[in-house]
């Protein structure tokens, strides 16, 4: 009886333990396992140049642009655009390929170094795309329905 | 009563007689499937063509963590209760739910690289998937590992229960913290954001693999069955 | 009763060792344990401390169940098990110091000197344990029994190695024990003349092979 | 009083086995050189230095890492052999004690050749002093974990005898999670400041592990003699 | 004749090691479970797969030498716990086939792993073929002088155990020497043709390695069973 | 002679154990060694087959000193030593097999199993060494004897831990031996009764400690 007792409280113990040391880790995880950051969270971090970040939030419609540049006397295209978390927002620009679900008004993440306020240059480029999955039909008349309201 | 039905003898003869007719189902849903995947359903307006590869890689990741599940609520009986049986399931699940962890992998990079442009980041839900992985040969491992049978079946428990720590963090990382992997479609409260035309293969499927993964573990733990049964003898005969 | 074994049934490896078992041992009571090789001697003082655990039945110590056991083990018995558990890197003092120090005994180094006369260990008491012979390092290990203060000593096969003088002092020091109110459970296959000891011969239990040996999980269809 | 005892019964296993490692003092050199040996490939398989300034954190942790599997290999495997294991358990010492005082005695046997090998970290790598402190303060919160997991992995594998890589594979997925913590987040903001968060996230991962790695021991040990 | 009669002698040892050792086929398995899961420590301790590309080789070397270390404890400590050692001694196999079918055994036991982790580093740290080769090659010059440096240094530490005699024999530093060169030339000149250079000097690493670790192999042998 | 062990000198540990010792094994005979613990039974062994070096003396195999022996020793003397050098996680079988590959004795299976019979392990084979009891890891290493072709044999305590009916059949097993012209040199501390035998208690040698005893080098110090 003693001895189940002494278990009870072993394990409660445990238990609590256990707990606190998850409560600990919720509180304070998110900092560390976030694979980006939105530009708003880059604007407040003051991050050093020299340090490879990702950033990541929408493509701001209308805000691709491409233009060609010389760099060692090859012809390369450097694609521009703004990624917004719809408060802030940031200058990118890339030189490479895009991926093909690159799109304006969708989620992207980019790997790079941040230059100077409001300006980052990317080296990698990852598409993010959300959660809805639709035929392009339904698409159609989803963004029509949207119009009209 | 479940316990009557955990008596391994009863156990193999339940399933010798369910396993041909789920594996039957199994294949039947295959084939509809299959057909639904590739010409019933519409391509994605944003993907297009590609968003087939989410009828392999969704079932699969769903599987691998059901199984999971289930290893490690064997092994909470088999610790509690010392139950054969459920050391004869978790011992059987293992191989099956490191090929679903498997293919979600692989087919997660397929699908990783025309959408997101990269085989593979580093991301929470991809890390915690392959720790996953390494989890179930861990598990694997220790049951081939020991000649002592049930000593092996004890600890890959152990390991089984410290595992579950991982579950959550596969099921909710994306809804956690922000990762590259899309936040859930279907398994969330509110409706799927999944259009039905593309939810009735994906469905189907999941079926297909259910069955297949029944009849797969019935087999083996048949086996498994059997072959305690020879050791058993063999260990028992007298001089 | 100090040890009672009460219809203890146990199986190691998937073999039956014993079914439906029972012991007693009294105050004052010596009972040596004889029996085939691998009939479950050295399993039985296993489950007599709790190291291994009966698939039925109940083992109590001082009319407790050895499970609900509160106070520490190491005021109720001493057990020398095959593995002595004597590190071959320390001297012998310093491996029988760190055993005094786990079961709580204080000893001067003198007193220690003094016992370790006993078995005329003393003039190696700085040698390391590995380089001592087989009957010197089983002394040593019998040399804690005179350093317990415990009634109740459990000793697998103590003889083991020792010379014929180490033997007969051995077993003078069992019957003193028994003397002054201890009790003593030993294996051994040598055969000893102790007064007014029990001895019990174990035999395997002969097993029944049904049809029904599949389910395995239970006693009834095992005999 | 009850609770008096238990605690003197912990010191006392924990000086046993700092008695006994102390003893078998090859183990801290061999801990000491490998440590040493390890980064030191780092250093020149590299050429140049500023790579390996980078990376001085993941180096200095998967050296920890691997070392400290090597240690606990020793610890509970003589003891597994040699019977002191079980006589642990018999002579009443909880599951849990012994596991605990073995990584304490483990945690001492590497913080001090820790002690001396972090300022040659120091040279090598040539780091900052707040980098250091930052560096050592994670050290000291972390390998707490460390231990208690490792020895955790060699109670797994106590009885495969020559499979010793095998505790490996079991136990480093759960490694993971630390090393994660413990190195990437010092990449991504190389501040000047010390990171709280990245001790709290420690401390966090302690609570969870000291709990977990003792009931699974617990449950190992009530095993390894049958 | 006799000689025909020493060289079956001899793979009869090397043999019986092998067999041992295989006895346990998941210890295959699991090397080869650890050698990924220890390379994506270090993925993910960096976090960039383009910054562990610098560090592969000595990722691969570290890899190695922490497994022949563990596997090389093993190797001996046990034959000399359980007379096996002994019994090879006094039925009259020489000191020195002893020490070389070991470490023969274990050089099969890690090269075997490693035919199949060599493509598994090809992919993962997007290397060229050539510096694969070179890789390979290097790894099949050197580790004949690691297995042979790792247990002689096991055979000090059982002896070490016994009597207090060489306390503080150093013999993994003899290590050192050949990472560098193994690690760090492959890197100061990066360039694409084999470096015989580097070959030549593991092959005379291994030509006076071999004959110092027999006949120091040998005296401590003889000395073991004393 | 098929051993013998003219006049050696041995010091072990800086201890003296032999002082001019001499023993003589002939052909078809049986010596059994007896002493106190720790007087160098197990010491002589070690020193007969080559492992231990005498300071003084010489220790001739059929008539050739034991370092200079050119072919392989393994033919020309079975020797059981205390470390029984069986590996827990090998079975039975495959231990055995193994001692056999090392020793150049092809044998069949079933040649095997007939002979585990001598000692009833034969369904213990597919055991784990690890798994058995102390008497029938002993009778594994017995059974080496069985399957041995060599006229010498050097037993170590060949009967610790067994039971009266496998001392019974090993005593047997030895005399066969003689019978067949096999000479068998073995420790015991057990009284035995085997025919035939030549028993041969040994001393451990006084010590005079002289004044001179710093300079320990010459043997002529000491005695
Ligand atoms: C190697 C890469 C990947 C891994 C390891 C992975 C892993 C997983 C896992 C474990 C789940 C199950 C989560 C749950 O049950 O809630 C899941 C679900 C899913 N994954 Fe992936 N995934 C990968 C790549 C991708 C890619 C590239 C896409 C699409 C672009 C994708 C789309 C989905 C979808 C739609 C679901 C279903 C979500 C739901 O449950 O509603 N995954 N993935
Ligand atoms: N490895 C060793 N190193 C140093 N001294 C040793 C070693 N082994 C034994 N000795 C010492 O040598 C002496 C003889 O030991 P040995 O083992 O030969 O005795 P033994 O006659 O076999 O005794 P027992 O009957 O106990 O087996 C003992 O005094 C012992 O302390
Ligand atoms: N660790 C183990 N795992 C599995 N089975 C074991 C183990 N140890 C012993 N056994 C088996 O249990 C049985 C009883 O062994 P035990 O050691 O209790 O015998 P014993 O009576 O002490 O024999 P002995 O006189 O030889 O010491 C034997 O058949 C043996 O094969
Ligand atoms: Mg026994
Ligand atoms: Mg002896």
């Amino acid at each position: 009886m003693k001895k189940k007792n002494k278990r009870l409280i072993t394990i409660l113990i445990f238990m609590t333990f256990f707990a606190f040391g998850s409560v600990i880790l919720l509180f304070n995880l998110r900092e560390n396992l976030i694979f980006f950051y939105s530009p708003t969270e880059v604007f407040e971090k003051q991050i050093e140049t020299t340090q490879m970040i990702r950033v990541g939030g929408m493509v701001k419609n209308e805000s691709l642009a491409k233009k060609i540049k010389t760099i060692e006397g090859r012809q390369l295209e450097e694609i521009s655009f703004v990624i917004t978390d719809f408060e802030n927002e940031l200058v990118i620009s890339y030189i490479g390929i895009l991926p093909d679900l690159f799109k304006e008004g969708q989620g992207v993440v980019v790997e790079g170094f941040l230059k100077n306020v409001g300006k980052f240059e990317a080296k990698t480029v990852l598409a993010k795309h959300d959660e809805n999955y639709m035929p392009p039909e339904i698409k159609d008349i989803k963004s029509i329905k949207d119009n009209k309201i | 009563m479940i316990f009557n039905l955990a008596n391994p003898l009863r156990f193999q003869r339940l399933t010798e007689k369910i396993e041909p007719i789920t594996l039957n189902i199994a294949i039947i849903l295959l084939l509809v499937g299959l057909f639904f995947c590739f010409f019933g359903s519409p391509p994605d307006y944003l993907q297009g063509e590609t968003v087939r590869i989410m009828y392999i890689h969704v079932p699969c990741a769903w599987f691998s963590l059901m199984i999971y599940s289930i290893i490690a609520i064997c092994s909470i009986f088999s610790i509690v209760f010392k139950h054969t049986l459920a050391d004869l399931i978790s011992r059987s699940c293992a191989p099956i739910g490191a090929c679903f962890t498997l293919a979600t992998l692989l087919s997660g990079s397929i699908w990783g690289k025309p959408t997101w442009g990269t085989w593979w980041v580093w991301d929470a839900r991809l890390t915690s998937e392959l720790v996953l992985l390494v989890i179930y040969l861990g598990l694997i491992i220790i049951n081939n590992a020991y000649e002592d049978k049930s000593k092996a079946d004890r600890y890959s428990s152990i390991l089984a229960i410290i595992g579950i720590i991982n579950l959550p963090i596969i099921k909710w990382s994306v809804d956690w913290w922000s990762t590259l992997h899309q936040p859930a479609s279907i398994s969330k409260f509110s409706s799927p954001s999944i259009d039905p035309s593309m939810l009735l293969p994906l469905f189907i499927m999941t079926f297909s693999f259910f069955f297949f993964f029944i009849s797969i573990l019935l087999v083996r733990v048949r086996g498994e069955i059997i072959q305690r049964k020879i050791e058993v003898i063999r260990f028992n005969r007298m001089v | 009763m100090v040890l009672e074994i009460i219809s203890v049934y146990f199986r190691r490896n998937k073999r039956l060792i014993f079914y439906n078992f029972n012991l007693k041992l009294a105050k004052s009571q010596i009972i040596i344990l004889i029996g085939e090789n691998g009939v479950g001697k050295s399993s039985l003082f296993d489950l007599s401390v709790g190291i291994l655990k009966p698939e039925k039945g109940v083992i109590k110590i001082n009319e407790i169940p050895i499970n609900e056991i509160d106070q520490k083990k190491k005021d109720l018995f001493t057990y020398l098990p095959h593995k002595d558990s004597l590190k071959e890197y320390l001297t012998v003092e310093e491996n029988l110091f760190n055993w005094l120090e786990l079961v709580d005994i204080k000893i001067r180094k003198e007193k220690l000197l003094n016992t370790l006369k006993f078995f005329k260990l003393n003039n190696l008491k700085n040698n390391l344990i590995g380089n001592l012979s087989q009957g010197q390092r089983k002394k040593v290990s019998l040399t804690k029994l005179l350093l317990s203060k415990c009634n109740l000593w459990i000793l697998d096969e103590p003889f083991n190695g020792l010379d014929i003088d180490s033997i007969n002092k051995t077993k003078k020091m069992i019957c003193n024990h028994k003397e002054n109110g201890g009790s003593v459970l030993l294996a051994s296959h040598i055969n000893l003349n102790i007064e007014g000891s029990k001895r019990i011969f174990i035999k395997s239990p002969k097993l029944k092979i049904s049809n029904k040996i599949a389910s395995f999980d239970t006693w009834e269809n095992i005999k | 009083m009850g609770k008096y005892k238990v605690k003197l019964d912990f010191f006392k296993l924990v000086k046993r086995e700092i008695r006994i490692m102390l003893k078998n003092f090859s183990i801290i050199y061999s801990f000491s050189t490998f440590f040493v040996i390890a980064s030191l490939i780092f250093v020149f398989s590299v050429n140049d230095i500023s790579y390996v300034k980078i990376f001085y954190k993941s180096i200095v942790w998967i050296v920890l890492i691997f070392s400290i599997m090597l240690v606990s290999e020793n610890f509970l495997n003589e003891d597994f052999n040699d019977g002191s294991l079980k006589e642990l358990q018999f002579l009443g010492f909880s599951e849990e004690s012994i596991m605990v005082s073995k990584s304490i005695a483990m945690w001492v046997m590497i913080m001090i050749p820790m002690l001396f090998l972090v300022p040659l970290v120091f040279v090598f790598f040539q780091i900052t002093l707040y980098e250091l402190i930052n560096l050592v303060i994670n050290l000291f919160l972390a390998t707490p974990s460390l231990t208690l997991i490792s020895i955790l992995s060699s109670l797994f594998s106590v009885q495969l005898k020559r499979n010793k890589i095998i505790q490996f594979v079991i136990i480093l997925p759960f490694f993971v999670p630390m090393i994660i913590f413990t190195t990437s987040t010092g990449t991504l903001f190389e501040s000047y400041n010390l990171n709280e968060n990245q001790f709290l996230i420690l401390i966090g991962i302690f609570f969870i592990t000291l709990p977990v790695c003792l009931m699974a021991g617990r449950l190992i040990m009530k095993e390894i003699n049958k």
